[in-house]
């Protein structure tokens, strides 16, 4: 009874970003849409759009193979699982333990594989360009995302995320250098990552600038849809992970009944504002740079990363 | 009279160093030949004292060898040589007169200080005529190298060969003394003839490297 | 026994200076070359029968274990050589490179070279000895400069003067071991007989015996091989004969080296006397290092094996001086597998050779694709003369280098990375020569591949499996060495 | 009993290499020789595994009269060698498989067949052999063999060098491993392992030995900067032998390393592991970065086997320093996390180089700029290839991922190590690790995408044909076992239990009873990865989310051309290309490690002449370490070449000053 149970809570964080997802996006764009002193969509925008395009026929190059099509079901499906994996409102779910950050990054890093391979499927230069130069920012964000994962994971002995997050719940983190250091790589990898402003403009489409929307430009219809919901879903899980990590306050500990539940959810939703508000500020206070500018950002962040598990690894005893 | 018939063998000894200088103070063929005559004599002579203090008669055998042969038959072939090849009369050393007599006195002191440490009377060859002996193979040599000129390197190795016979005499009772005598004589006329086949003009050097890269199947 | 063992003695003497006689007097050049490979066979039969009888020791003449090794080691390889003489011969024939005139007097001297060798291994007396090694180096000299071509003459010259340096030079040590010797076991023949001179060299006078070795050293070192007296020996290899190439490399070597041996073993029986180690060691590295350091220039295909011998020489001197019974194993083992294989290689070399007509490596390409035997061949005597298994070779080398590091570091790393730049020239050569698109004549060879053959399995087995039998004998050997 | 198994086996590969000299011509030769290659090994492996997995009958030894005289050919059978045997010779059953059908395509037979089964016979000796002298023996034969195998195509042009590169820098190998066992011998020659591991050297001595062990074993393995040979020479052989040079015997010579080093060598000192962990680091990192640069796919795989190589011996590294501080459970964790790396290597690398030679026979291209659109023409190849490159990738569920996620949590524990440097380095390796897994999956979306996907750059790619059944069976096979280990990691640490046990004293927790297998290297609270339910997760969500599209989505498609951009140009030619592909990691890295520089000719307006574009770049690795060296010999080759064209006074000469020499050393010396 107990384990139906706690499934029942695991799937409903599954669907719970699931449904979430897109709203933060709406959000995100709402909030700059008024910074720009601009009526803005609805916050429910991307729900019609994923709809609108889900009726949509597919428009599918004659040079397109298999990998073009199974492409987009398999980086919703590993950013998905991703995404459930991180403690949102309560941290110590059945599977928690198989919620291993490393392991996170790199099912980040298959959806990738995946995206960087359907970009080069059709056999146009867009493709091309969008795929080799996610692969360079990826080729920085990923060592950068291992570092902060090292620094968290030193400081709280173990590389499970709802292990980090109690840890940093307890009293025992205090205010430490590495951390924050740690907090702005994170920010950096995670700008990046979601090729917001100022590494990538997700509104463009002028080619030369853009790298994301460069590899899905073939993909249309269905297809589309589902790579937009998994777009979503990364930003969602990227927010989620710096909310529990550095922000761990109000989440819930599994077992301890609905309401507290209940409470937990509350509290990331207001997380989830809270990031994505700041993360439009963020993006409408600066410019976006130049492609080959990149490398530089993400070895910043590579560098904090690197010196803050440093710091740790000096001044921990073991 | 046995110290006194020392003393005569030590003389020739010493004698056979004092003609090796000459040849090598010699600056001009057909005198260099006439001192090679010389040294041949004194070996010879040396050779049948020592046959007469050991009363071993084979070593006169040795001894007329020395003396027909390096005496007589091969300085007159070298003067035919001289004569038939037109060689110039000048022998070209490599080094002047001069040094190479200072490397010889140099190799002389070398040779006595080597045979210091021997404790062991050497039979009726005292230390020190072993050490002429030494001294005289080593000028033999000093002088092949010192000439560019085929012929005075051939008598500098004849006057190797006299230094070992020098020894080989001396050390009392050495067996097939007159053999090895023999086999050298042989040695050294195959030397002369090949000089002689071989139109080998005033140098080794002309049957060396100068006519020869082509055939060497290398390149310098 | 005993009286078989001298009459076997005399058969090992005599045969070839009876054929040699005989062959100098039959004209006909079909048979003679059969004729001489049978007495290169008979006098071989008669060595391996010293195994079982052996005379004792005479004034004049010795078997003991230490040259029965020898002698039977190079009455074999000179019954091979005369087997891959008789199709080489015939072929030079073909050419009219040689006149049967010629060929006449090349078979008498093979036979003469025969017998020069195994006097001077088997005398009990180091006069006789030196007798015998002025007698081979004589032959050689003149067959060496038999096709009369100008850089054969002057290979020839080259050799006769430099040897003729070296003779005198081992004359005077021999005699400075007789005056060494006969203040202490009175004069006569005695005084040059190895096993006295063995058994008395305590006595002897220490300076006297240090400068002798000096002179021995260098006088038979001219013979060996050994850098900076080597300067004869490629020539010699090129230009003359390829048996006769074969012959120098696998035997003339070994028995200068031979005389060495001997006179280094009265060294070290006489404590007064300064080791003979550190000479021959610093002789063997240097011939080792300029050796490989040579291969890379060579463009005629014999003379850089040739500079291969020398460098197996130096290893074989190193080895010796290093002593101890390892390192002596590894010496006498690495001779006799130098012999073998060198002289296979040169079998396959002139083979090579008489095909593409020429000796010079640039112009010889492709050979595993034109002439996949002798191609092959080359291929597989490199890798054993380098010193990789599953040949011979691999085994000796493995031995000197660890035993030497264990002892002496730098000189082993020294060594080896020598030992490795010779490879690496080797191999330079042998891509070019066996690999790469087909170049020059691809007639089949009118070989005969049994002497390559029954070399090459000799050093494969032994690079597997030693008999026992053997093992043992070498380690008596290499123990008596000391 | 297994050990005379094996050694059966052994024989008959021998017997079988010297039949194929005959058999070679004949059309059946390929056939018969590569299907007894191919059940002999898969009767090894079966013995192996049995070995590794039960334990029964380990630590046979046996002892041959053959090889030296008085201490004979021993041979010695325990967990590393069988777990090594089973790499082995699972590579040698997929490649013998393979050359079934690849092996048909061979122009010259005569030269591959005698050799290959030698190579497998060389290896598995290797791995048995139980003394130094026989350790060495059959390592040379391995060498020799694979470089006969590497001459096999001798006339195409560069192979010839490769194979000469190849056998020197085996041969150097070889002599610093000779020089390792001399001193771990002694003066008196006691060869035999036993003897060595019951008498230790000393700490300096043993470092020495290290060092030596370094060069040797990681000159054949591909450390940097030892590795040159390595991308010349593995793709200059037959793919399958290929794949065996690179998938398998570079992991002989990781054996040969964890031999020497945790077995014979005694107790480690804290430097060797900085040392070892630092070399591993910096091989990984160039490995990737010089793969990145390559468009030749064979050559590619072979820089990504230096990569490989490097996190091994990261591993490996931080096992040493974690036993020199008797911290004996991280040392186990960090030497199963590098053996299982050897496995998993093995496992895709073969699968990869299979795959590259699939394509190499049916369309006779290795330079992936001439390819392109095979997945259309070669789908089961190209599903093989896509599977193995998401393993060497690290890309989870596959095993790949597993080994370097074990490493990850090695590099984790290493705070403990009470030495400065160690704490100063690790990050760092960390660092270098994590940079190079990054760019491995850049490097293998590069080389997926520019091979099989997009249109086809040359008409050889056009018309190119699926590959025939033997090889598509090994490569599936070996695609099957690269999801296996990745979704079911706990079962193959067990095996690896003994084996960590045996060296480092101690062994990972037992895996195979955690509910829903799940592996713990330490701890449940401290770290876990769970492949199987991972695996489970995507496929549940990659179902839903198909499921529920094309329940309530449009199933509506068109066909029709790719979105041109306004530019219509049907030229293949527009597409990206490798080179461009890897341009802006080649501006992010390329100044510094290959001093890149691109050169751009642009003709002027007007002016109708092509564009052009060169990039320079150098391997500084061969300026520093190896330019000299050459230089070096030819410049003293030269110079005592003049030595062979003096006068024959001048030989005379130095005759006599040799003699003067001597007897002035004489003079003195008394």
């Amino acid at each position: 009874m107990a384990i139906v149970l706690d499934l029942l809570v695991q799937f409903g964080q599954m669907f719970l970003v699931l449904a979430l997802a897109p709203l933060l996006t709406g959000f995100v764009r709402k909030v700059k849409a008024h910074l720009l002193r601009r009526q803005g969509p609805p916050l429910v925008q991307p729900y019609r759009d994923l709809l609108r395009l889900l009726r949509k026929e597919v428009v599918l190059a004659h040079t397109a193979s298999w990998v073009f099509r199974a492409a987009p079901y398999l980086i919703f499906a590993t950013t998905w699982v991703a995404a459930a994996l991180v403690p949102t409102f309560a941290t110590g779910l059945i599977f928690s333990y198989a919620a291993d950050m490393i392991a996170i990054v790199a099912l980040l890093g298959s959806a990738r594989f995946m995206l960087a391979l359907a970009g080069l499927d059709i056999g146009t230069s867009f493709g091309g360009i969008g795929s080799s130069r996610e692969m360079m920012i990826a080729s920085l964000a990923e060592p950068a995302m291992l570092m902060v994962t090292f620094t968290l994971s030193l400081l709280a002995g173990s590389t499970q995320l709802s292990s980090i997050a109690a840890f940093m719940q307890g009293s025992a983190v205090g205010l430490r250098v590495s951390l924050a250091l740690a907090l702005v790589g994170l920010v950096m990898v995670a700008i990046a990552e979601n090729a917001r402003i100022p590494v990538d403009n997700p509104a463009t489409h002028l080619e030369l600038t853009m790298v994301h929307e460069a590899m899905i430009l073939e993909y249309s219809g269905r297809h589309l849809a589902v790579i937009e919901a998994a777009a979503f879903l990364k930003l969602l899980l990227y927010v989620s992970i710096i909310a529990c990590v550095f922000f761990p306050w109000g989440i819930a500990v599994s077992g301890q009944g609905l309401a507290a539940y209940l409470g937990g959810v509350g509290v990331y939703v207001l997380k989830l504002a809270v990031g994505g508000f700041l993360l439009a500020v963020f993006e409408t206070a600066i410019a976006k740079m130049r492609v080959f500018r990149v490398p530089d950002f993400l070895g910043a962040a590579l560098m904090l990363g690197f010196l803050a598990a440093l710091l740790l690894f000096v001044t921990k005893a073991g | 009279m046995d110290q006194l018939a020392l003393d005569v063998a030590h003389l020739f000894a010493g004698g056979l160093v004092l003609v090796s200088f000459m040849l090598l103070y010699q600056d001009r063929m057909t005198g260099l030949v006439n001192v090679f005559a010389l040294h041949a004599l004194v070996v010879s002579s040396s050779v049948a004292w020592q046959a007469n203090i050991q009363q071993a008669p084979h070593l006169y055998i040795t001894a007329a060898i020395a003396l027909a042969v390096k005496a007589f038959v091969i300085p007159m072939a070298l003067h035919r040589i001289i004569v038939r090849l037109g060689i110039h009369r000048e022998i070209d050393p490599v080094v002047g007169i001069g040094q190479t007599m200072l490397a010889g006195i140099g190799l002389v002191a070398l040779s006595i200080m080597v045979m210091l440490p021997i404790t062991a009377q050497a039979g009726t060859l005292a230390r020190e005529d072993l050490a002429f002996a030494l001294s005289v193979v080593l000028l033999g040599l000093l002088m092949m190298i010192s000439r560019r000129n085929a012929v005075s390197q051939v008598i500098g190795f004849m006057s190797i060969e006299n230094g070992l016979i020098l020894a080989a005499t001396g050390a009392k009772g050495m067996p097939l003394v007159v053999e090895i005598s023999v086999a050298f004589s042989i040695l050294v006329a195959l030397i002369v003839i090949g000089v002689f086949l071989f139109r080998i003009r005033e140098r080794f050097d002309s049957v060396d490297i100068h006519t020869l890269h082509e055939h060497r199947g290398e390149q310098p | 026994m005993t009286d078989l063992g001298s009459f076997i003695v005399g058969a090992v003497l005599v045969i070839p200076v009876v054929s040699a006689a005989l062959l100098a007097l039959l004209p006909d050049d079909r048979t003679t070359a059969w004729l001489n490979a049978t007495a290169a066979f008979l006098t071989f039969i008669s060595a391996a029968v010293l195994f079982l009888a052996r005379p004792s020791p005479g004034r004049y003449l010795i078997v003991d274990d230490l040259n029965v090794v020898f002698i039977v080691l190079s009455t074999f390889v000179g019954f091979t050589t005369s087997v891959f003489s008789a199709s080489y011969i015939a072929h030079e024939l073909e050419t009219g490179r040689l006149t049967p005139l010629y060929l006449r007097f090349y078979h008498a001297m093979y036979q003469t070279l025969m017998f020069g060798m195994n006097l001077a291994l088997l005398s009990n007396n180091v006069g006789l000895m030196w007798v015998a090694v002025e007698l081979s180096t004589l032959t050689t000299v003149l067959m060496v400069g038999i096709y009369r071509t100008p850089a054969a003459l002057e290979a020839a010259w080259k050799y006769f003067l430099l040897g003729s340096v070296g003779i005198a030079l081992a004359l005077f040590g021999t005699i400075l071991v007789y005056l060494a010797a006969h203040s202490v076991v009175g004069e006569g023949l005695d005084a040059m007989a190895w096993d006295v001179l063995v058994q008395n060299a305590p006595q002897f006078d220490p300076a006297l015996l240090n400068l002798s070795f000096v002179f021995l050293l260098l006088g038979y070192g001219t013979k060996v091989g050994l850098v900076p007296l080597h300067a004869w020996l490629p020539d010699a290899h090129a230009e003359g004969p390829t048996p006769i190439s074969a012959v120098l490399s696998g035997l003339l070597l070994n028995v200068a080296l031979f005389a060495v041996l001997r006179f280094k073993s009265i060294m070290s029986a006489n404590s007064g006397a300064l080791a003979p180690g550190p000479l021959m060691v610093s002789l063997g590295l240097l011939s080792v290092i300029f050796a490989s350091f040579m291969l890379y220039r060579r463009t005629d295909i014999k003379r850089m094996f040739a500079y291969s011998s020398i460098e197996h020489m130096g290893i074989i001197t190193f080895a010796f001086g290093m002593g101890g019974p390892l390192a002596n194993f590894a010496g006498l083992l690495h001779m006799t597998l130098h012999s073998l294989t060198k002289s296979a290689i040169f079998f396959c070399v002139g083979h090579i050779a008489q095909v593409k007509g020429t000796q010079h490596m640039p112009d010889i390409r492709g050979l595993t694709v034109s002439h996949p035997v002798l191609g092959w061949g080359l291929v597989f005597g490199v890798a054993a003369i380098g010193g990789l298994p599953p040949m011979g070779i691999f085994m000796t080398e493995f031995l000197i280098v660890t035993t030497t590091f264990a002892r002496y570091p730098v000189l082993a790393v020294v060594l080896g990375l020598s030992l490795l730049v010779a490879l690496g020239a080797l191999l330079l050569r042998l891509n070019g020569l066996s690999f790469g698109d087909p170049h020059g004549s691809a007639e089949p060879a009118k070989a005969s591949f049994v002497p390559i053959f029954a070399h090459f399995a000799l050093v494969f087995v032994a690079g597997i499996w030693l008999p026992p039998a053997l093992v043992i004998w070498f380690q008596h050997v290499a123990n008596l060495l000391g | 009993m297994a050990l005379q198994g094996l050694l059966w086996c052994v024989g008959a590969l021998l017997a079988t290499s010297v039949a194929a000299i005959a058999v070679a011509q004949r059309r059946a030769g390929t056939a018969v020789v590569y299907g007894i290659a191919l059940c002999v090994s898969a009767t090894a492996l079966g013995v192996a595994g049995t070995c590794l997995v039960t334990g029964s009958s380990l630590t046979g030894t046996l002892t041959l009269p053959i090889g030296l005289p008085w201490l004979g050919a021993r041979f010695r059978l325990d967990a590393l060698a069988a777990f090594f045997l089973v790499v082995v010779n699972l590579g040698s059953a997929t490649a013998s498989l393979f050359g079934l059908g690849y092996g048909r395509h061979e122009e010259v037979p005569g030269r591959v067949l005698p050799f290959f089964p030698a190579f497998l016979a060389g290896m598995n000796l290797v791995v048995l052999a139980g003394d130094a002298f026989t350790f060495l023996f059959t390592w040379e034969l391995m060498s020799l063999s694979s470089w006969a195998l590497v001459m096999a195509h001798h006339r195409r042009s560069g192979n010839a060098a490769a194979g000469y590169l190849y056998l020197i820098m085996a041969s150097f190998g070889t002599l610093a491993l000779l020089l390792a066992f001399g001193l771990l011998a002694g003066p008196n020659g006691d060869y035999a392992f036993e003897a060595i591991r019951a008498a230790p050297p000393a700490a300096g001595v043993a470092g020495v030995v290290l060092a030596l062990a370094l060069v040797g074993a990681g000159s054949k393995a591909g450390l940097v900067p030892l590795h040159v040979w390595l991308p010349l020479a593995h793709p200059a052989a037959p793919s399958h032998v290929s794949a065996l040079m690179s998938g398998v015997m570079t992991k002989v010579a990781v054996y040969g390393f964890v031999r020497i080093v945790f077995d014979l060598l005694g107790a480690p000192t804290w430097w060797w592991g900085a040392l070892v962990a630092l070399l591993g680091g910096v091989t990984a990192f160039m490995g990737v970065l010089h793969a990145l640069m390559e468009h030749d796919l064979k050559r590619l795989l072979a820089y990504h086997t230096v990569e490989n190589i490097g996190i091994i011996f990261i591993g490996l590294g931080l096992a040493l320093a974690f036993e020199a501080n008797e911290m004996r459970a991280a040392a186990a964790l960090a030497l199963t996390a590098a053996l299982f790396h050897v496995f998993n290597h093995s496992v895709f690398k073969s699968l990869l180089f299979f795959g590259s030679g699939a394509v190499l026979s049916a369309t006779g291209e290795r330079d992936m700029e001439h390819l392109g659109g095979l997945i259309h023409r070669m789908p089961l190849t190209a599903f093989a290839f896509l599977v193995g490159s998401a393993a060497i990738s690290a890309l989870p569920p596959f095993n790949g991922f597993v080994s370097e996620w074990l490493t990850f949590q090695a590099i984790l524990l290493s705070p403990g190590l009470p030495q400065w440097l160690l704490k100063f380095l690790v990050p760092a390796i960390g660092a270098l690790l994590a940079l190079s897994a990054a760019l491995a999956a850049a490097c293998f979306v590069k080389a997926f995408g520019v091979t099989f996907l997009g249109r086809p750059r040359t008409d050889a790619a056009r018309d190119a044909t699926e590959t025939d059944r033997y090889s598509l069976a090994a490569m599936f096979i070996l695609a099957a076992l690269c999801l296996i280990a990745g979704i079911l990691p706990g079962y193959f640490i067990d095996a690896l239990a003994p084996v960590t046990q045996a060296l480092a004293g101690a062994h990972l927790p037992r895996q195979e009873e955690l509910d829903w297998l799940t592996i713990v290297p330490v701890a449940q609270s401290r770290s876990s990865y769970n492949g199987l339910l991972l695996f489970l997760f995507i496929a549940l969500a990659a179902g839903l989310g198909a499921e529920a599209i094309h329940r309530w989505a449009s199933g509506a498609l068109r066909r029709s051309p790719p979105w041109d951009c306004g530019f219509p140009d049907p030229s293949p030619a527009t597409q990206y290309t490798a080179g461009s592909f890897s341009q802006p990691i080649r501006r992010v890295f390329g100044e510094v490690v290959f001093r890149a520089r691109e050169e751009v000719h642009m003709p002027p307006p007007g002016d109708l002449g092509a564009a052009q574009m060169h990039v320079h770049m150098r391997d500084l690795l061969w300026d520093v370490f190896y330019a000299p060296i050459a230089g070096l010999v030819g410049f003293a080759a030269n110079r005592l070449n003049k030595v062979q064209f003096l006068t024959i006074r001048a030989y005379l000469t130095l005759v006599f000053g040799a003699l003067v020499v001597l007897l002035m050393v004489l003079a003195i010396w008394r």
